[in-house]
This record gives C-alpha cells, sequence and structure tokens, in this order.
C-alpha cells in the first residue's frame, strides 16, 4: 500500500516540479511551488518523519509561499518573458 | 574552559546589539581582544579535542591542533584589526552586527570536526558575506549580492548533497569516523562525494573552472569588506577543504587534478588581471592568482610545500588587508576605482604602502612574500617538480608586469588629488607593512610552527 | 572573464549536467549499500538515559547537536537583520495583500489568541510529541500575520518590545548553554534533573532551550513578515 | 505484484529516481531561466529534493517515527534514524531565510533598476 501511495505522490512532485519550472505566469509558478511543499508534507509522513512533515507544512508551504507571492506583488511583474 | 566560547561570545555579542546599539564598534573590538586572550590561553595547551554537549565521540568534536591554531588566530588577529581600524565610524552599527557574526562563523569552520556543523558554518560564514556585499545598498551593490548569492546556494546544495552521501553510506558524521570508513564505501559513490565536495568548496574557494564571478563580486562589494573575503573567507573555506581531503585520504589522482587546477587557475587569473582596468577588480584577480598558488601547494601532500603555503596564507593576508585598505582611503577621495584615478592621488605614504604590498606579494627580499615563496619552490624542487618551480616563476612574471604598471602609473601621470591619510588609518596600516618587513628578516619561528602545523593537516583528523 | 555571456556556455552546461545527474543515478541506484549501523541508532540506544524525552528528534535538535540548533538561529537572525538593512523605514508604510473586511477582523479577533496559545502549546510539548521550538515558533508568527491581513494599517507592533524579546530569547539561548558549561558539564550539556519520560516537566534543560528556540524564532519570523507585507508602496518609490 | 512494491529496496530505488529528477529539472531551471523569480524558485526546489532524498533513504518499511507514544514503550531499532530528521529540520529553516533575503535583495533591485533579468544584469564587470 504504501509503495503505491509513494510512486504516486512521487510522480506528481515530478509533475509539479517541472510546471513550477516551466510556467509561464509566475504567480501560477507560485501556487504550483506551495503545492509542491504539500506534496512533500504527505510524503514526510508517510517516511514516519512527523516533525519534518510540520515544518514543511508551516514554513515550506507556509511562509516561504508568502514571501514568494508578497515579492511578485512588490515587483508588479506577473509574466515569466 | 571550553573552545566553544570562540562561536558562542562573538554571536552573543550581536545578539544583544539592541542593549548597545551606538557602542557596538567597542564592544566589537573587546569582543576580539577576549578571543585573542583565548587563543592565548589554549596556545600552551595544544593540541585540543573537546566534545560538544556529550561527553562521547557521538557528540560534535572541536579541535584544536596547530594548523587550526595558525588559522584561529590569523582571523583573530584580522578581524581585531578590521574592528580598531574602523573604531571612529559611528553610522555603521550593521557592519559591525555581521562582522562578529562572520568571526564566529570562519571560526566555527576551523574548529569544527564534524561534517554537518561544517556545513552549518560554511552557511553562516556565506550569508554574512551576502549582506556585506549588499550593504552599499545600490544597483550595483545588489545585483553582485544576487549574483553571489546564486552562486553560493549552488555551492552549499552540492556540499550538502556530498554530506549526505556520506551520513547515507557510513552512518557518521564525525570527520574521524568518515576518514575511517572513506575507502569502504563504494568506489563510485566515493568519486561522487568528491565531485560534490570540490563543487561545493571550488565555488567558495574560487577556483577556476567556478571562479568567474569572483571579480563581479568583489567590485559591488564595500573595498574595507572586499579585504576581508579575501583574507579570511577565501581562507577558511580553502583550510576545510585540504582538511577533509587529507582526512578522507584521497589518493593521488585526485591531488593531482587538483594540482593542475591550481596552476591553470594562477595562470588564467594573472593573464585577467593584466587585462583589466579597474584596481579593485586587479586585486580580486591577484587574490585568484594566490589562491591557485596555494591550491597547487596545498595540494602536493608535502611538509616543505604545505608549510610554505601557510606561511604565504599569513602573508597574502597582510598584504590584502594593507592594498585593500589603502585602495579604500584612494577610492573615498577619488571616487572611482579606476586605474586612471589611482594614477591620479599623490601621497608618499599610501604609495609607500602599496609598493610594500606589491613587492611583497611577487616575493622581492627582504620582504615576508620571498620567504613563502622560497618555501614552496624550495619544496617542489626536493620533490623534483621542476615544471611546476618553473611555471610559477613565469606566471609570477606577469604579477609583476601589472603591479609595475600600476606604480609607475601612479608616478608618472599628473597628480589631481592630494589624499591625507588620518593618524589612526596611518598608525595601522604602518603596523601591518612593519609586520611583512619583520616576517621577512625573522621568519624563523614561524617557519617552525608552520611546519608543525603542515605536519598536522597533512596528517589528517585522526580516530579518537 | 565574461565567460556568461558565451553563447555556447549553456548548451554545454546542460549537457554536463544531465550526464552528471545520470552519473550521479548510477551510482546512487546500484551501489546503494546503506549503513544500519549510524550515529542515529546510538543515539537512540542513549536516549532515554540521556534524556527521558519522548521524542528523540527533539533530544537530537536540543541536545545532541544542540549547536548546529545555535547555528541555525543564527542564521535566522543574520538573515532578517540583513533584510531590515535594505528597508528604509518611513511613515509611508502600507500594508500590501490587505483585505477590509468586518468578517474577517472578527474572526480573527476570535483566532488570533487561539493560534497564538496553539504555538506555545506546540514549544512547551517539543519533548513529548511532534513539533517543537521551530513549528511552534512559526504557528504564532502566522497568528500576526493574519492579524496584518485583516487590520491592514490600523495594526501596530511595538518594535521595542519585538526587538528586546529577539535579543533577549537569542541570548537566553546561549546563556543556557554557557551556564550548563560553568556548572561542570559541556555546553548546552545537562545540569537538571531528568524526570520521567512522557511528563511534562521532564528531560533536564531540553524543554527550556526549545523554548528560547521558540520563541526566538516566533519573534524573528513576525519581523520577516512585517518586513515584506508592509512596504512603500512600489508605485510612488 | 503488490508484496515487490512494498519492499525498501524498491521504495529506495524510487526516492533515489524521482528526487534526482526533480534535482535535474531544477538544475535546468536554474541555468535556462532568466527571470530572478524563477531561478530562486527553481533552487528552492533543488533544495527540496534533497530533502526528500535523503528522509526518503533512510526509511525503511514497517519503522515509526522515533517517538515515544501510545503503543511503543522502548527506543529500540524498529524506529527510523532521528539523525536525518534532525539535519533537514535545521536545513529547511535555513532555506527559508537564505531565500526571504534573495528575494529582498530581488525586491531592492528592481526599486532601482526596473530590472528582472538576469542577463539584463550589466552594472558589474569591465567597465570600457
Amino acid at each position: 500500500m504504501i509503495g503505491v501511495l509513494i510512486v504516486i505522490i512521487f510522480t506528481a512532485l515530478t509533475v509539479i516540479a517541472f510546471w513550477v519550472v516551466s510556467s509561464r505566469d509566475l504567480s501560477s509558478s507560485v501556487i504550483y511551488f506551495m503545492a509542491f511543499g504539500l506534496g512533500s508534507t504527505v510524503l514526510y509522513v508517510l517516511f514516519s518523519a512527523p516533525d519534518v512533515a510540520l515544518t514543511e507544512a508551516v514554513i515550506g508551504a507556509g511562509i516561504s509561499g508568502v514571501v514568494f507571492l508578497v515579492s511578485l506583488l512588490q515587483t508588479q511583474t506577473k509574466e515569466d518573458t | 574552559m571550553s573552545l566553544v566560547y570562540f562561536i558562542a561570545i562573538p554571536i552573543l555579542a550581536s545578539f544583544l546589539t539592541p542593549f548597545y546599539k551606538n557602542y557596538l564598534r567597542f564592544v566589537s573590538v573587546l569582543v576580539n581582544i577576549l578571543l585573542a586572550g583565548f587563543a592565548a590561553f589554549f596556545y600552551s595547551r595544544l593540541p585540543l579535542n573537546e566534545f560538544i554537549s556529550l561527553d562521547s565521540p557521538l557528540s560534535i568534536i572541536f579541535i584544536l591542533d596547530y594548523v587550526s591554531f595558525f588559522f584561529v588566530s590569523l582571523f583573530i588577529g584580522v578581524m581585531l584589526f578590521f574592528s580598531l581600524y574602523s573604531i571612529k565610524e559611528k553610522n555603521n552599527t550593521a557592519v559591525f552586527v555581521v562582522t562578529n557574526i562572520f568571526t564566529s562563523g570562519a571560526l566555527g569552520l576551523i574548529l569544527s570536526a564534524d561534517i554537518f556543523n561544517i556545513y552549518i558554518f560554511f552557511e553562516i560564514a556565506s550569508i554574512s558575506a551576502y549582506i556585506l556585499t549588499g550593504l552599499n545598498r545600490d544597483k550595483v551593490a545588489y545585483s553582485g549580492a544576487i549574483k553571489y548569492m546564486i552562486v553560493g546556494a549552488v555551492a552549499s546544495i552540492f556540499l550538502l548533497l556530498g554530506i549526505m552521501l556520506m551520513y547515507l553510506n557510513l552512518g557518521y558524521l564525525t570527520l574521524s569516523s568518515i576518514g575511517a570508513g572513506f575507502h569502504t564505501m563504494d568506489k563510485g559513490i566515493q568519486y561522487l562525494v568528491l565531485l560534490s565536495l570540490f563543487i561545493g568548496f571550488g565555488i567558495k574557494t574560487e577556483i577556476l573552472p567556478l571562479n568567474f564571478w569572483v571579480a563581479d563580486i568583489y567590485q559591488a562589494t564595500p573595498t574595507k569588506i572586499a579585504a576581508l573575503f579575501s583574507a579570511v573567507l577565501s581562507k577558511a573555506y580553502l583550510f576545510v577543504f585540504f582538511h577533509i581531503l587529507y582526512t578522507l585520504k584521497v589518493d593521488a589522482p585526485a591531488l593531482l587534478f587538483l594540482t593542475a587546477i591550481g596552476l591553470l587557475s594562477f595562470a588564467v587569473a594573472e593573464l585577467s588581471a593584466l587585462r583589466s582596468k579597474d584596481v579593485k577588480r586587479i586585486f580580486a584577480y591577484s587574490t585568484l592568482g594566490q589562491l591557485g598558488v596555494l591550491f597547487l601547494a596545498l595540494s602536493s601532500a608535502n611538509v616543505v610545500v604545505v608549510s610554505g603555503a601557510l606561511f604565504l596564507i599569513l602573508v597574502h593576508s597582510i598584504s590584502k588587508l594593507m592594498l585593500f585598505f589603502s585602495l579604500d582611503l584612494v577610492e573615498k577621495k577619488m571616487h572611482s576605482t579606476r586605474v586612471e584615478a589611482f594614477a591620479g592621488f599623490r601621497s608618499a605614504f599610501l604609495f609607500t604602502i602599496f609598493a610594500i604590498g606589491f613587492l611583497s606579494l611577487l616575493g622581492i627580499p627582504p620582504f615576508a612574500g620571498f620567504i613563502a615563496k622560497l618555501t614552496i619552490l624550495k619544496g617542489f624542487a626536493s620533490m623534483g617538480a621542476y615544471g611546476i618551480v618553473g611555471a610559477i616563476l613565469a606566471i609570477s612574471l606577469v604579477e609583476a608586469t601589472y603591479f609595475f604598471r600600476l606604480l609607475s602609473a601612479n608616478q608618472r601621470s599628473k597628480k589631481t588629488a592630494e589624499i591625507k591619510v588620518p593618524l589612526l588609518q596611518k598608525i595601522m596600516l604602518s603596523l601591518l607593512a612593519l609586520a611583512i618587513l619583520y616576517l621577512g628578516l625573522f621568519p624563523q619561528g614561524l617557519l617552525d610552527f608552520c611546519t608543525d602545523a603542515a605536519q598536522t593537516l597533512i596528517q589528517g583528523v585522526i580516530h579518537v | 572573464m565574461s565567460l556568461k555571456k558565451t553563447v555556447g556556455l549553456k548548451t554545454i552546461l546542460t549537457a554536463l549536467l544531465i550526464s552528471f545527474m545520470s552519473m550521479l543515478l548510477l551510482g546512487v541506484i546500484m551501489n546503494a549499500a546503506y549503513t544500519h549501523t549510524s550515529l542515529g541508532y546510538d543515539l537512540l540506544k542513549i536516549n532515554t538515559i540521556s534524556t527521558q524525552s519522548a521524542n528523540a528528534v527533539t533530544s537530537v535538535v536540543t541536545y545532541f547537536r544542540g549547536l548546529d540548533t545555535l547555528g541555525e538561529v543564527t542564521i535566522l537572525f543574520l538573515s532578517i537583520f540583513g533584510i531590515g538593512i535594505g528597508i528604509e523605514r518611513s511613515d509611508r508604510m502600507k500594508t500590501i495583500l490587505g483585505y477590509d473586511s468586518t468578517l474577517l477582523k472578527i474572526g480573527t479577533k476570535v483566532l488570533f489568541p487561539l493560534i497564538v496559545l496553539f504555538g506555545l502549546y506546540i514549544i512547551a510539548h517539543g519533548h513529548l510529541s511532534p513539533g517543537g521550538g521551530f513549528q511552534g515558533g512559526v504557528i504564532i508568527a502566522s497568528g500576526f500575520l493574519l492579524m496584518f491581513l485583516a487590520y491592514g494599517d490600523s495594526y501596530d507592533l511595538d518594535h521595542k518590545v519585538l526587538s528586546l524579546f529577539e535579543a533577549l530569547s537569542g541570548a537566553g539561548f546561549i546563556l543556557v548553554g554557557i551556564l550548563a558549561a560553568l556548572a561542570g558539564g559541556a555546553f548546552l550539556g545537562n545540569m537538571l534533573p531528568l524526570g520521567v519520560l512522557g511528563k511534562l516537566f521532564s528531560s533536564g534543560i531540553l524543554p527550556i532551550i526549545y523554548i528560547f528556540v521558540g520563541l526566538k524564532v516566533a519573534a524573528e519570523i513576525t519581523v520577516l513578515v512585517e518586513y515584506f507585507i508592509r512596504t512603500q508602496d512600489a508605485r510612488d518609490a | 505484484m503488490l508484496e515487490t512494491l512494498n519492499q525498501t529496496t524498491f521504495l529506495h530505488t524510487v526516492v533515489a529516481i524521482g528526487s534526482f529528477t526533480i534535482f535535474t529539472i531544477g538544475l535546468v531551471g536554474v541555468l535556462s531561466k532568466k527571470n530572478l523569480f524563477k531561478i530562486f524558485l527553481s533552487l528552492s526546489i533543488v533544495e527540496s529534493s534533497l530533502f526528500l532524498f535523503f528522509i526518503g533513504s533512510h526509511f525503511e518499511v514497517g519503522k515509526a517515527a522515533p517517538i515515544v507514544a501510545d503503543g511503543i514503550k522502548l527506543f529500540d531499532g524498529h524506529m527510523v534514524d532521528p539523525v536525518p530528521q534532525a539535519m533537514i529540520l535545521t536545513t529547511i529553516v535555513i532555506g527559508v531565510a537564505v531565500l526571504a533575503l534573495s528575494l529582498t535583495f530581488v525586491v531592492n533591485y528592481y526599486r532601482l533598476s526596473g530590472n528582472i533579468d538576469i542577463d539584463k544584469m550589466d552594472e558589474l564587470g569591465e567597465v570600457q
């Protein structure tokens, strides 16, 4: 069971990572990045690392997403040209 | 007494900044004097191992042996000099907050014998360097800082990868255990680890394929801070890299590869300096060149050569401090570091200081650089590596060309501004010049210590 | 040395990268002989005797490798100090991302104390359950983030108190370590009774260190969030 | 079929392939993208992939988290290694600190120059 889950999540993470890098719209890149953080949180739980999962949830998906979004707003750049 | 005070006290001084916001410069001087006192205290107790927080080899280990003592006292000396030199700058609290933490980062890199702990101090030192680069708060400074952060992030990622591979395969983080088990690992993994370490530390030690960014960073950084990068930061990374390499007991081909890289790095850097029109960039390239020589010498695994390299590290730190600090005075007056601006100032004192710095870097007697280069060349000659001796001498001629060109440009051209050096600065710079002269005339005591230190370095960290 | 501007460089780098990656993959997967005797298992064996903490990760973070945590707290302080240098404080500071909604304001008023309490709970139970100083600290800071979002410019933080908090929690960490060293042990060594595994008042020095770490992280991340959320309007800067 | 999927060696292979694919995607992003935000996003992705690799490679099927809770009474070999988790915990916090610092530099640089493209950053270099 755990094997199937891990394979599925890793595949999803790879796709999301590709979207983060390749998306033309910067703010959706950031949203994908936050989704990447959430996906890795689930993986850390599966890997029996609840402490890391909690940290990744509050920092990886939370604070860094906020930091990215706010700096995007300040520079008024939306598109990756 | 604990070795951890070397790290804890400067950090504590920075944390408590709100309580003495306007007097931090005096506090920094005090902290550095205190650290110098600690170093003097530990001198008679060398070599020394200490377990942090747990009395067993499972915990983090700090090591103060001859070679780390050499670097610790060098760095404390440089930082003490820096804090005294800028003691009159009232509005510069930010610099002192960062340089205190910079000190503890550099000292931690030297003292720590635990690979993940080294990574933490690596990050502390790098982040202080990023902040110091962006200190001028203009376009140039920020673009330098951004570039620095990108290459720095790549470096720390690869270092982390190397550490992870080692922990996965060996299960320990202490340098001595890693050194004992390194050759039991699979050959492929060994090379992967070495490659990751080379990329991680190679970027930071500014070695050839990975140093395309260095001159830009030095140009963006405030001139006095660039002296710290040249005198402390790159030396700290250099030491850690070779400390790890000698502990891992890498095979001869890997060391030979590093020797070749060092020689190439030396040559390319000096040729780039010849082309450059900006004095700050010229000094940056000259630093790159000297780091190439150090790489070349430290990878030789020969006691005489390595002791010469350690001597050269000391001399180079002192000379670069002199050069960058004097250039800072020139820059303040002329508002530029271009060669034309450099040619236009008039000050007999600064001219002498520049001349002494250049001659010492070139290795002309009676200055200390001569002894350092002589020892290195003697060592290579005794190994029978006459090709390397010839190459070093030939490339040094290139170095001489641009140094003399700078000096003669200043002699010949029309003077536009007279620089009056303040008394404090005059005293401090003369002290450095005297130190170089003294070490050139009476090098024996230091050379003996360097030989002991070189033996410890080549031996690596032994299993406790 | 403007290698960067040469056209072919990127292709070469990418090719090098791909070959490096494939080598890495082959090397790692084919020869993965991961060790089963490691530092971690040795520490697990002595964990009960030396710390009495129910969470082994906490004992590693705060006790066995407490120096790493000191370094990490330093890095957090340093980065946020560096961010502060680049920001000019002025009266024209504006909150971006503010939402003017009464519902949000009332909801936040109710939620804020709960969030802070939850953060404190996570910090205080660091040695018993997952979580601890970092996680709890960031949760507290997220409470402040919510306040900024809901109240916008009308919500003011007392910066004097905040910077004192920053200074004292960081200094407290180091001073506890030095006190432990002076009391005869090692730096950050244990000098308190260990208590019984599973109780809130147990594990000696660990909860104290984690509380200092938590407060420091909370203060730092709050400052960070404020720096990012309140800024001069980019249009008139 | 499902039995092989649950074996530790299989999981380690999945973790290695998956995380190094993400690692490569991120590194290619760092090298080929020109927008500074994109570069820092890619760097964060690369870092996260390393964390996944490290934690995943230390996990073995059937091992519990290193926490004594209901049901588990003792610390022993049935738990995963706590040291990698502590290391990653530390590194994640360092990562976000560095990220915030670099984004501040990017924003400040944009205010002064109106530019966010790494190829157009030509303030530094040899002046003609």
